[in-house]
């Protein structure tokens, strides 16, 4: 069972570093497209939406082959620290990247969406910068669509293992992950453990999710 | 004292404009016109909120804009303040957020919040929702929130219009004092004549995007070919007048208008201001005797130097002289013909007493 | 002499592969990892680099590919144990027989894919030497690996299941509740292990690949469910 | 006619309203307060928005509100037209969408739809998007919509602040045909006692959550008692009138007030029209003497029937009567001591033509 | 390769009708959601945001014990069309609207929680009852919400296969869905034809997306 603590560290770290890198690489894209008129946008928005139609295992069969030591990428990382990509928590990281970007994107995107631009100007005549305003005003008015966002995101994350099992292989401390632990408890026919695990998992995702959206509740003021 | 030049064209949808001004801006400069004549889109034009604009803005020595020279200073460097027509309170702030919003990104000055809180009454609504303000608090809370940025330039866009008038007579001297006081150069958009003699010096009058007159106050306000192009109700006269005399009894200021006497209301005044009055055209009257046992207080001999007749309608407008300086007085054109008034003719000014309107300077403490 | 190795082991071998780990860990100094995955899966990880030692198939299929890819070392295809396929009706009472598949209380007979898993391609060529594949298909319902089968069955959705003999014992099924369809019926499971290339010079590798074709294998073989591989049996 | 009927009590916040209202509402009904008196509240109360509200409310036969008995009919079954102070135009519509909005929801009437749209000069905007309207523009579409929704009671709150004041002047008649013509009973907000007086027969004035007076306009304009409480600029007289001849020449038309004759402009009237006349007091100026060639056209011999001195500060109002009717003169205490004038006194009462107001029956076509 | 046609033709079925009921439940869940006070909030939410936290397989091994002919809904499904719920299109049907709720109702909820009060109480004065301001306002100004909660749930239902595999029963047909077709050609190590079925996929999905973002470019006025 120490194993299977393991696995719930990893997963842990791995949907709590997801989420917090997708927090800085999303937030600028779903910006991007939210306030963009550029005539390539749809097709951006194509591109991030897509990791989503993919089987995850397709998926993780295909980010094996990009990320795989003999490609670009993966020689590139293999020089650069001396590991694979592959079979790695840092490949794990990058292919829970690309699966959950959507997860992220989307809930942002329409958030950002809804801010009219009358609070932004009002904001810049109060000698307030860009990036002042994103902190400072648009991050307060879509503190809903982050808690959405992160909250897909991190979740998500925690409970994909398709692409995970692929590109990860299983490999114990290493990257074999809670849902892949849980899968594997199945796959035995050990039903108990399976069951115990996942009663635990979602009763701790339960009382997460319980107590942040608890937390959520003091309405917006203003944007109820 | 700075100087503002605006000379940008550009459009918003189907309207078009073509602004060009050149003012120094010492104290307040109103803008007027009709409805959609474009004041809101020039003071946008000014604060770089429009990034259609091309052209050239600059204040001082200062460029905010050059599109020849690739120059455009985006707004939250402009240093502008603005009081935006629809309010726009950060929803998320309540109102001392709102307040802290803008004072926490500006220069520092000891004592300034407390003022402008205090000036403006808002003690009583600091730990309000935004949502939860009438509509007339929200207009102070928004000019509070400008005042405190302590903009560069200070663009207010009909900041009082949802202002009860006691409210508003209490503002505008305020509002006044700001400026004079630490030299925040303003614009001010205002339906209301009242409220651009009391305050302003100088006004824009716009129409159909562009500006068609600019000058001395006083002096616009008598132009009757304004009339129409910028709502004035009715011309009159704004003139400077200094206090002389007191009398406590029955609360009246003896004020001295060059030459001439004037008794108005003393509240707050005291010996030795210097005042602005406001004479409407339509509250002077004229008589050709002297009148005698009469309410009204101030009369003064004078004479006819123009008759601004328009030969048709109810009324037309008189010019008088009154050793030098200028009244204008609305009269039925009937009333013309019959005492009968002719040019250079002596008479007499009759002013109201209650239709002279002081704004001495009002103290905040 | 001490070294580490990573064994990947198909899914339904894993608990065999940790229990012949625990032996060979006790007796030397040597250290392994397993990691269980679908044959399919860890092959294309192999193809892509993965840091495997032993390869531990289902099927020969994958590992013959490997060999005749040059992935191995020369020593070749392993066929390290062969699967027994088990019809399993839970709660009937009579062994079950040819017949039992046709009654018509049992709607749904689960089996693997065979496409995907040997266990699969063995339960189906069992149907049609029986000459019922075609009577049966609209009641046959085909799960993604063996065990995902044991699942049709266990919770109710499948009155019968042709499942492998190893998962039943694994979730410790009274051994009176199910039928071994005798092994000449079927297509034989067997299942191929190779030392992959890496692997040539790690003498842990070396010797869990030679432990599994020594005696000492075989009572964990037969414990859980497997034909012991004709060169074992024979001695 | 019907009668409206609220009598509530609820709190936003900290504010706390106890509504008590009871008046026929026949035409337009003022609501007169200063900021933050609670006029919103009252409004958003009787449309039924606020759902705090505990109380009765009822218009004619129709029941809003009747805690007690467990009614409350939702907002959308009441059937009335709100003009929100913040406008509050459907963001996804164009300013046609907006209008369609109401209509389409509304029961049926031909040509009502062209004509709300010419007589609010709408026919420019109608493909506009409602974000690229200016201030006042917005306004119109706002009162546009309310109308089209044929409410059976009108609610407005604030609905020409963004108005100049030549716009203003236009649609006041405009709306006071509408209440009329279309007997849509409204309650109308506004700050400014000049719409007051053109627009409604009755007021309310609110201070504070309650409703403190109410009654005729011409009646509660007169009181000197509220005006501090209603932020009256100054009180005067609406008087009822009738047009009995026109001069072309002069542009003046004749009226009779009671006995009096009054000339006013004669733009828009025809004889035979009934107008109301607005009297602001501090356009009366009395006369001992009877005045000789003055430019003021209505000279009319009077009584003085009150002196409402308050003993201190510059002014004092003078009721005169002038054979029944009543007209309020707002003199300094200064001219009371100096004439002087007494109770029962007779005098002249002077009043300017240019500061009667008519407001004819405004023609559409 | 005809097999593989009837897999894509399920799969858009399948992701169609699961979409069109996720429209219908999740709309007065959200909307429940984005403007209820009430103190139970935050764990309907959390329960919401569960399904995701499951790892696929192991969310579809629970299904198949609550679904199958022996339990409440399994039986009574097949009382009422004698057929077993588990294995069938229906069942697929169930499983993915469990699974692909929260992918529905958070997007929703972040849009519906944008809309101020002031639009509604505006539409109210104009004789619009609470359904036709949902259709007539609620509807329009959120549709960019709308979009981004279909693209998820539909991109997700037709990538999920984790749980289909488990309770679909791979029958030809009837639950044989396209991304279980893709894994098989994996599986079975038959790459050219998982490349050109994933390929196809993937290019599909990419003209579908970038048609549907393109048509929704013309921002909803006024909420840019
Ligand atoms: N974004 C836009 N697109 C199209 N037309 C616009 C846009 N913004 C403003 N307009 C139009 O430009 C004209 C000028 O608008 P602006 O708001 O500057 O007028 P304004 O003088 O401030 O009027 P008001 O006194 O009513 O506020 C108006 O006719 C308005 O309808
Ligand atoms: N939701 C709320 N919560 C708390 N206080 C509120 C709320 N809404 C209004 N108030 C307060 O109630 C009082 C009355 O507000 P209301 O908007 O009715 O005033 P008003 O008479 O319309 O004023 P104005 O002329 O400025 O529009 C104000 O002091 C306001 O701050
Ligand atoms: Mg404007
Ligand atoms: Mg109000």
């Amino acid at each position: 069972m120490s194993s299977d603590w393991e696995a719930v560290a990893l997963t842990a770290q791995l949907a709590a570093v997801t989420t917090l890198l997708l927090l800085l690489i999303g937030s600028p894209v779903a910006w991007w497209l939210a306030r963009s008129k550029h005539p390539m946008k749809p097709l951006v928005e194509a591109v991030v939406a897509l990791p989503l139609v993919l089987p995850p295992t397709v998926l993780g069969f295909y980010l094996l082959v990009f990320l795989n030591p003999d490609s670009v990428l993966g020689s590139l990382w293999l020089q650069l620290t001396d590991e694979t990509l592959t079979f790695s928590f840092a490949g794990l990281v990058v292919a829970s990247l690309v699966y959950s970007l959507p997860f992220m994107v989307q809930p942002l995107q329409t958030a950002f969406a809804a801010i009219g631009d009358d609070f932004l100007e009002a904001a810049a005549t109060m000698r307030a910068s860009p990036v002042d305003r994103f902190f400072s005003l648009v991050l307060p008015l879509t503190r809903r669509g982050y808690l959405a966002a992160a909250t897909l995101t991190f979740a998500h994350t925690v409970g994909e293992f398709g692409v995970v099992l692929m590109i990860g292989g299983n490999i114990p401390g290493e990257t074999r992950v809670l849902s892949i632990a849980i899968f594997e408890h199945v796959e035995m026919v050990n039903y108990p453990a399976a069951h115990s695990l996942s009663l635990g998992l979602l009763l701790f995702s339960f009382v997460v999710l319980a107590v942040v959206y608890g937390l959520n509740r003091r309405p917006v003021a203003g944007i109820r | 004292m700075v100087q503002l030049l605006v000379d940008v064209s550009g459009q918003r949808g189907r309207f078009e404009y073509r602004w060009q001004v050149e003012t120094p801006v010492d104290g307040v400069v109103g803008v007027f016109g009709p409805n959609g004549a474009g004041k809101t889109s020039l003071l946008r034009a000014i604060a770089g909120l429009d990034r259609s604009t091309r052209g050239r803005v600059s204040l001082g020595g200062q460029i905010w804009l050059d599109s020849a020279a690739g120059i455009e200073v985006p707004t939250h460097r402009r240093g502008v303040g603005y009081v935006f027509q629809d309010g726009r309170l950060l929803p998320h702030l309540g109102v001392r957020g709102n307040l802290q919003y803008a004072s926490r990104r500006a220069p520092a000055e000891r004592g300034w919040f407390e003022d402008v809180v205090s000036g403006l009454d808002l003690e009583p609504l600091m730990s309000r929702d935004v949502h939860d303000l009438s509509g007339g608090e929200r207009q102070r809370v928004a000019i509070a929130r400008a005042l405190l940025s302590r903009p560069a330039l200070l663009l207010m866009d009909e900041p009082l219009s949802a202002n009860d008038l006691s409210r508003r007579r209490a503002l505008l001297p305020y509002l006044r004092r700001i400026a004079n006081e630490f030299r925040i150069p303003t614009l001010y958009v205002s339906h209301s004549l009242d409220e651009m003699v009391a305050l302003t010096e100088a006004m824009l009058i716009c129409r159909e995007g562009q500006v068609v007159a600019q000058g001395p106050t006083a002096e616009l306000a008598q132009r009757s070919d304004l009339r129409e192009v910028s709502d004035i109700p009715e011309a009159g006269a704004a003139l400077s007048a200094q206090v002389v005399a007191i009398d406590r009894q029955t609360a009246l200021a003896e004020l001295n208008v060059g030459q001439h006497r004037f008794s108005v209301p003393s509240r707050g005044l005291t010996e030795g201001d210097e005042v602005r009055l406001q004479i409407h055209a339509r509250d002077v009257a004229i008589a050709l005797d002297p009148p005698s046992r009469l309410s009204i207080r101030n009369v003064l001999p004078a004479e006819v130097v123009n008759i601004d007749d328009p030969g048709f309608g109810t009324y037309a407008d008189v010019v008088l002289d009154i050793e030098g300086a200028q009244l204008r007085s609305r009269v039925t054109r009937a009333a013309i013909m019959t005492l009968p008034l002719t040019v250079g003719q002596p008479c007499f000014a009759l002013v109201k007493a209650a239709s002279i309107e002081e704004h001495p300077a009002f103290d905040l403490h | 002499w001490s070294a580490e190795a990573t064994i990947a082991v198909a899914a339904n071998f894993r608990q065999v592969a940790l229990q012949i780990a625990d032996v060979i860990e006790a007796e030397t100094p040597h250290r392994y990892r397993i990691v269980a995955g679908s044959t399919g899966a860890l092959y294309a990880q192999i193809r892509n680099g993965a840091p495997f030692d032993v390869f531990l198939a289902a099927d020969l299929a994958r590992p013959e590919w490997l060999h005749s890819e040059g992935a191995t070392t020369s020593e070749g295809v392993l066929t390290y144990a062969t699967g027994r396929l088990a019809m399993w009706m839970p709660g009937g009472d009579a062994p079950v027989t040819a017949e039992t598949l046709l009654a018509p209380n049992v709607r749904r007979i689960a089996i693997a894919n065979p496409q995907l898993a040997p266990y699969g391609a063995a339960a189906e060529s069992y149907l049609e030497g029986l000459g019922l594949m075609e009577k049966l298909r609209s009641r046959i319902v085909m799960a993604g690996n063996v065990s995902a089968t044991y699942s049709l069955v266990a919770s109710g959705n499948a009155e019968i299941g042709l499942v492998a003999t190893s998962t039943l014992r694994e979730a410790g099924v009274e051994e009176d509740a199910f039928t071994l369809v005798p092994a000449s019926a079927h297509r034989p499971i067997e299942q191929g292990a190779v030392l992959l290339k890496r692997a040539a010079d790690n003498t842990a590798a070396r010797y869990w690949f030679e432990w599994l074709q020594s005696p000492d294998v075989v009572p964990l073989l037969k414990a859980a469910g497997y034909q012991v591989p004709e060169a074992l049996a024979a001695e």
